[in-house]
């Protein structure tokens, strides 16, 4: 084993990357290009279905990819991060209700109230470990979830229906559904070659080793909890943003958003794509929402067939769909 | 007053109705390598905690370059320059063997809050850490997972990542635990040129290597420190004999 | 008055707590001795509801429907087992969740293709289905009586097992310390697979004790894992002591917040206010408290590791 | 090189979606949207079963075309029902859609589909967000003004002369609709507005409440298996003897199988009952029990009258929707003879009809059903539509 790594091992620093992380590229930049093109599938005729369905795939990718931050990079297996998405969506409907439709303010409102709440709950939250991360992160979850559902002035349960998408600049150039695409599109895009500069910067670097064993990481300097707490909050951010962008696309807001539920979906999203590769959430939620969408539409009890593929994955594809693809490599 | 770098003063560690370390005092000297000695179950790996901060003191101070760090986490120490090895070896499995060294280059020069910029492709952290692993023979062996590796090459990476993090002072928790003949004399040979740098507490089981590089010895029995003093006056030392050496020569 | 009514409350509170500690009994002995993270402990309650409303529609008898019910939770549990679960046991955490939920997914498509959508009725004896005259006015359901009586009693039964028997010594050992379990030599599959069938069984009683109360529909085990969880992690893991005090604690905390909750922000609040805000914080109060816990005791209250 | 094979199978897996059928329009599409998993499940079951028992009783046709009715399940998750109702406007060019069960759903996808110019037929929630200012000549409504249901109730309490009642439900937005339905004709005291927490199974606490406050009557409204479960333990508290149980959407027959002999004698507000003794409706409950084994209940009926609603139109204008005003005002007569006899719409789209008052009974076959009392309202129509425009 260890010789045939040694074949690949550089001799000299600048090489330490391995060097097949050109390749690594590869199966983002098809996703990518995957989702550039989708838009062109009015060919066909239905492109209003697809646009929103490929919309949604996408806001759920970027709430799952923050959340790889956190799992993958960070080992901090948040249950409660659905509750940025309904920061997120319930900023944008809140402000609009009130006649605030300005796009910028209401993403500003947006991240600044994820950075609190992540902020907040964070501080708390990492003093536990293991387990006990995963509820108390949980825990503030629901506490946020009924919050929205005693807010009756904004719909309590039932939700909040926004009177008009986002406006940037002044115009509704959002309400065109090839608009609304490409600006989830851009800001997935964006997202992942942020999250990607930052795990391969210091602070990233940082990250990792913490996730490859804390104790060594003290040992020379580091002090887990302040690392651990900025990607606690640069995730709820994302995470923020994309509720920003379901509350546009779907043009509603619920409490249902921050359900713990919906914490669930994006864990599961996340692993079926593979942990840790930024990309594999992207590919877990395209999965995952079309397997629901394609099953459901051929029976009624799809999730009979949908339960045991997730216990296969699980059980026999490890690393998840992304782990597939590299084992072939 | 003593200036010695490192004071130990009356610590102690229970961990529940068990006393661990017992009143523990001993100074570390500038230049000095302190080797700390004792049969298994002495304590010496807790006091080994206590001092970089692995684990807080139930009671007493410890004073390290002038400072009282005895509330400090393992952390602030580390900054200060108390750094540390584990006795069983603590890497980064997944990093490559100088991705191991250049972090704890990194957490030495400029600030970690930084999140642009690509650190595997820093000149400045990568030129350090390889200085570091060719220092410790592993120069071929950079680009290697870290967890791949032979157990002999970790507790040299182990040693080259402690230096990589500036220390003033090395905390050696039983490098040569589990090595063979070969690794075992090239450790020692990196340790005879380190101790001439900073001055070291080691901790170690092989006595051959303890009494050829040690300038002095402390014996910890049952979380006490029953005698100190030059290789040779613990030798001759018949308390020391009884309680620990005379088991070993039986 | 009040004060009867206040009692009657705790009464209350404490019915529901002895159903959380009967469910998560079960979940925190797996997580604690296997180290393994069961979602699908609330199917479990869901399939032992089903079971007894099956059997007890099948014989007309629901105490034979309840005879029925318990060993076939029992051998539902141990199928599970063996099946699935068996194979995630040296997984990491996130592997477990992952599968444990594509059960309950199944699990709960499965129950409503079988049985339908529609919530299922079960019947109990005439002699048990009334209620009992507390004090003037004040009744009380007899079948909460007996859910009252039959917790106390798996609870003292529990812990004279976990305490007093050598199966019991090896539970809490494995609890506190799993490879030094199997290092004595004890046949640690065998342990698992008892203690897994113990929860498993214990669970679909719970779900059995409260289905003819409760609607017996799918996913009504799906909040009910939340809850256990939640006693689990407050209780400390792995912590029979710790998860019956804290199942109680939730049961009272939960069911007299509702009840206090806008009586005592009344006297803060002007009356709308206090309602309106009562109605907010009460459900929130179980996780508020949880929060708590882990801040002050990160670990729970009676951390079964060292 | 082999994974850009897989994402190649990726990608198109993701057209497929596009691909399946976008056909010539030779048929009558219609979309039904119900709640098929989750809480509402049966509800929606029987909202889907009663649709097509009417497509069958059609004959499979409308105005001499085909008729494709399409399924999906909100899964009673808003965004979830955006995305399928869009993909029913979008990729199965549907002429109607049929749904959904729960207001908040309908307040997802109202907009969606009215937007489209398509017509939204609402076999049962009808909420008064819709009634008055915010109308829509492509939205209808085959049930009710959720207010009047709950109104019957509050006039029957103050006919029956209670002097202080107890109100219990949900804490949502509809559960606020019933306080203020049972305000409208009720007068007397009204000693607690409960808000219960959307979700909650175990009643015991509210209703040792109850039994210590000791009103003259019960009004709630606690739809699906909350109200099962108020049912089952209302009797075992020993209230039922005590204090009368007025209900809406808390005994039906969608809950009935599960109450049984604990919801003997409650009483409900209703537009209909299985006992309604108008030819088309005894037609009705006979073929849906021999279709489905079960006893219908509201949503069975007012969704087998939404596609009678939707036939007439299609009928009115042979077969030719694409001059929309025309097919509007076609739906807008109601020119079917609803199971329910008597029936027209207000300028808003909601009905004008009678309401009863009803009463849970065993049947001799050992099933349970609501039975009619009394008629409470005749040919009533909800006070939201003077506001809205349309005339």
């Amino acid at each position: 084993m260890n010789n045939l790594v040694d074949l690949d091992t550089p001799a000299s620093p600048a090489l330490a990357t391995p060097p097949r992380a050109s390749r690594a590229y590869v199966l983002p930049l098809i996703v990518f290009a995957i989702f550039a093109l989708v838009p062109l599938s009015a060919l066909w005729g239905s492109q209003s279905f697809i646009l929103a369905l490929v919309t949604r795939i996408m806001i759920l990718a970027l709430a799952a990819m923050s959340l790889d931050l956190l799992i993958g990079y960070g080992a901090m297996i948040s249950f409660g991060h659905a509750a940025y998405v309904g920061l997120g969506a319930y900023s944008v409907a809140i402000l609009a209700s009130h006649g605030i439709t300005d796009g910028f303010i209401q993403l500003a409102v947006a991240l600044g109230v994820s950075l609190i709440f992540a902020l907040f709950t964070g501080a708390i939250s990492l003093r536990t470990k293991g387990v006990y991360f995963i509820m108390i992160t949980l825990a503030f979850g629901q506490m946020l979830f009924f919050l929205g559902t005693s807010l009756a002035a904004y719909g309590g349960d039932d939700g909040l229906t926004l009177a008009s998408r986002s406006m940037f600049f002044g115009s509704k150039f959002l309400k065109n559904d090839v608009a609304m695409y490409y600006v989830a599109f851009g800001v997935l895009l964006g997202a992942y070659l942020l999250l990607r500069a930052i795990v391969a910067s210091r602070f990233g670097r940082v990250l990792r080793g913490i996730r490859e064993n804390p104790v060594r990481m003290e040992a020379i300097g580091f002090a887990p909890y302040r690392y651990q707490l900025t990607a606690y909050v640069i995730a709820g951010m994302i995470a923020g943003v994309s509720g920003f962008l379901l509350a546009n696309q779907t043009e509603f807001v619920s409490p249902a958003y921050t359900a713990w539920q919906r914490s669930g979906d994006l864990i599961f999203v996340l692993v079926l794509g593979g942990l840790g590769s930024l990309h594999g959430a992207i590919i877990g939620a395209a999965v995952f929402s079309l397997l629901a969408d394609i099953l459901s539409h051929y029976t009624e009890n799809w999730a009979l067939i949908f339960g045991p593929i997730l216990i296969l994955v699980v059980l026999y594809a490890r690393g998840g769909i992304t782990g597939l693809f590299g084992s072939k490599l | 007053m003593s200036n010695a770098p490192l004071q130990l003063q009356n610590i102690c560690k229970n961990y529940g109705a068990l006393r661990v370390t017992d009143d523990v005092s001993l100074n570390i000297e500038a230049g000095e390598l302190h080797a700390i000695i004792g049969p298994n179950g002495a304590g010496k790996t807790t006091l080994i905690h206590q001092i970089s901060g692995h684990a807080q003191s139930d009671s007493g101070r410890i004073i390290f370059d002038g400072q009282d760090v005895s509330r400090l986490p393992m952390a602030e120490r580390a900054r200060m320059g108390l750094v540390r090895s584990f006795q069983i070896t603590s890497i980064l499995p997944r990093f490559s063997a100088l991705e191991n060294v250049a972090i704890a280059v990194q957490a030495r020069s400029g600030s970690s809050f930084s999140f642009l910029g690509n650190a595997s492709k820093e000149p400045a952290l990568n030129d350090t850490a390889m200085t570091l692993l060719s220092r410790f023979g592993l120069a071929a062996r950079a680009g290697v997972p870290a967890g791949q590796m032979s157990h002999g090459e970790k507790r040299q990476l182990e040693i080259a990542i402690a230096l990589a993090a500036k220390p003033k002072l090395l905390l050696l928790d039983e490098p040569l635990a589990g090595t063979s003949h070969d690794e075992s004399q090239r450790l020692i040979n990196t340790l005879q040129e380190l101790r001439k740098e900073l001055p070291i507490v080691l901790i170690e089981h092989d006595m051959d290597a303890v009494f050829a590089l040690a300038d002095r010895v402390s014996v910890l029995v049952y979380g006490r420190i029953i005698a100190s003093g030059s290789p040779q006056s613990i030798r001759d030392n018949a308390e020391v004999r009884a309680a620990y050496l005379g088991e070993e020569a039986a | 008055m009040t004060l009867t009514l206040a009692l009657v409350q705790i009464l209350n509170g404490l019915q529901f707590g002895l159903i959380l500690f009967l469910i998560a009994a079960g979940l925190t002995l797996v997580f604690g001795v296997m180290d393994f993270i069961n979602l699908a402990h609330g199917v479990q309650y869901m399939v032992g509801a089903y079971l007894v409303a099956a059997f007890t529609a099948m014989t007309g008898s629901f105490v034979a429907g309840l005879a029925l019910a318990l060993p076939a939770a029992l051998i539902f549990g141990l199928l599970l087992e063996v099946l699935i679960f068996r194979h995630l046991y040296d997984r990491d955490h996130l592997d477990q969740v992952l599968a444990t939920f594509g059960v309950i997914i199944f699990l709960n498509q499965a129950v409503k293709y079988i049985w339908g959508a529609a919530p299922l009725n079960v019947s109990i004896p005439d002699a048990l289905s009334g209620a009992v005259e507390i004090t003037d006015g004040m009744l009380y359901p007899v079948w909460r009586l007996v859910i009252i009586a039959v917790g106390l009693a798996v609870g003292l039964a529990l812990y004279l097992v976990v305490n007093k028997t050598k199966l019991g010594m090896l539970v809490r050992a494995g609890a506190s310390n799993a490879a030094m379990v199997s290092a004595l030599g004890v046949n640690i599959r065998l342990l698992f697979t008892i203690v897994f069938g113990v929860g498993a069984m214990l669970a679909g009683f719970a779900g059995a004790m409260v289905a003819p109360i409760l609607s017996v529909e799918p996913g009504m085990g799906d909040n009910v894992l939340i809850l256990a969880f939640v006693v689990i992690v407050i209780g400390g893991i792995g912590s029979i002591r710790g998860a019956f005090i804290a199942a109680l604690l939730i049961g009272l905390v939960d069911t007299l917040g509702r009840f206090f909750a806008p009586t005592l922000l009344k006297l803060l609040l002007d009356p709308s206010a206090a309602s309106q805000t009562g109605r907010a914080i009460a459900p929130m109060l179980i996780y508020i408290l949880m929060a708590a816990v882990l801040f002050f005791r990160p670990s729970g209250l009676f951390p079964s590791k060292q | 090189m082999k994974q850009s094979f897989k994402l190649a199978g990726l990608a198109a897996l993701m057209m497929s979606v596009s691909a399946i059928p976008a056909m010539a329009q030779e048929k009558i599409k219609v979309g039904v949207i119900v709640s098929l998993s989750g809480a509402g499940a049966v509800l929606g079951q029987q909202a889907r079963d009663g649709f097509n028992l009417a497509v069958k009783d059609l004959g499979g046709k409308m105005g001499g075309k085909d008729v494709e009715v399409i399924v999906v399940d909100d899964e009673l998750k808003p965004d979830v029902a955006v995305t399928k109702v869009k993909g029913l406007l979008e990729r199965d060019k549907v002429d109607f859609v049929v749904g959904p069960i729960f207001s908040n759903i309908l307040g997802a996808i109202h907009k969606p589909v009215t937007e489209n110019k398509t017509f939204l037929i609402s076999p049962n929630a009808g909420p008064s967000s819709y009634a008055g200012k915010e109308c829509n000549p492509y939205f209808y409504v085959t049930s009710y003004q959720n207010d009047q249901i709950h109104q019957i109730l509050g006039n029957v309490a103050q006919k029956r002369g209670y002097k202080k009642i107890y109100l219990m439900t949900p804490n949502y937005q509809a559960g606020k609709d019933f306080v203020a339905g049972v305000k409208m004709d009720f007068k007397g005291e009204i000693l607690e507005e409960s808000f219960i927490p959307l979700g909650t199974l175990d009643f015991q606490a509210e209703l040792s409440k109850i039994a210590s406050m000791k009103p003259d009557a019960v009004l709630t409204f606690m739809p699906g298996g909350m109200g099962v479960n108020l049912v089952k333990q209302y009797k075992q508290a020993g209230l039922l003897d005590r204090i009368p149980f007025l209900s809406t959407f808390t005994v039906d027959e969608s809950t009935l199988p599960a109450q049984q002999d604990a919801a003997i004698g409650m009483f409900g507000g209703s537009n209909w009952a299985p006992t309604l003794d108008t030819p088309q409706n005894k037609k009705f409950v006979a073929e849906y029990e021999k279709a489905y084994n079960s006893v219908p209940a509201t949503y069975a009926f007012q969704s087998y009258d939404a596609a009678m609603l939707i036939n007439s139109a299609v009928v009115a204008v042979k077969g030719d929707l694409s001059d929309k005003a025309k097919v509007a005002a076609a739906m807008k007569k109601a020119d079917f003879p609803s199971i329910r006899g008597g029936f027209k719409f207000s300028n808003n789209g909601y009905p004008v009809q009678d309401f009863f008052l009803t009463k849970v009974a065993k049947r001799a076959d050992g099933k349970f059903q609501t039975e009619i009392v009394e008629k409470v309202f005749s040919n009533y129509g909800d006070r939201y539509a003077k506001d809205c425009a349309a005339q």
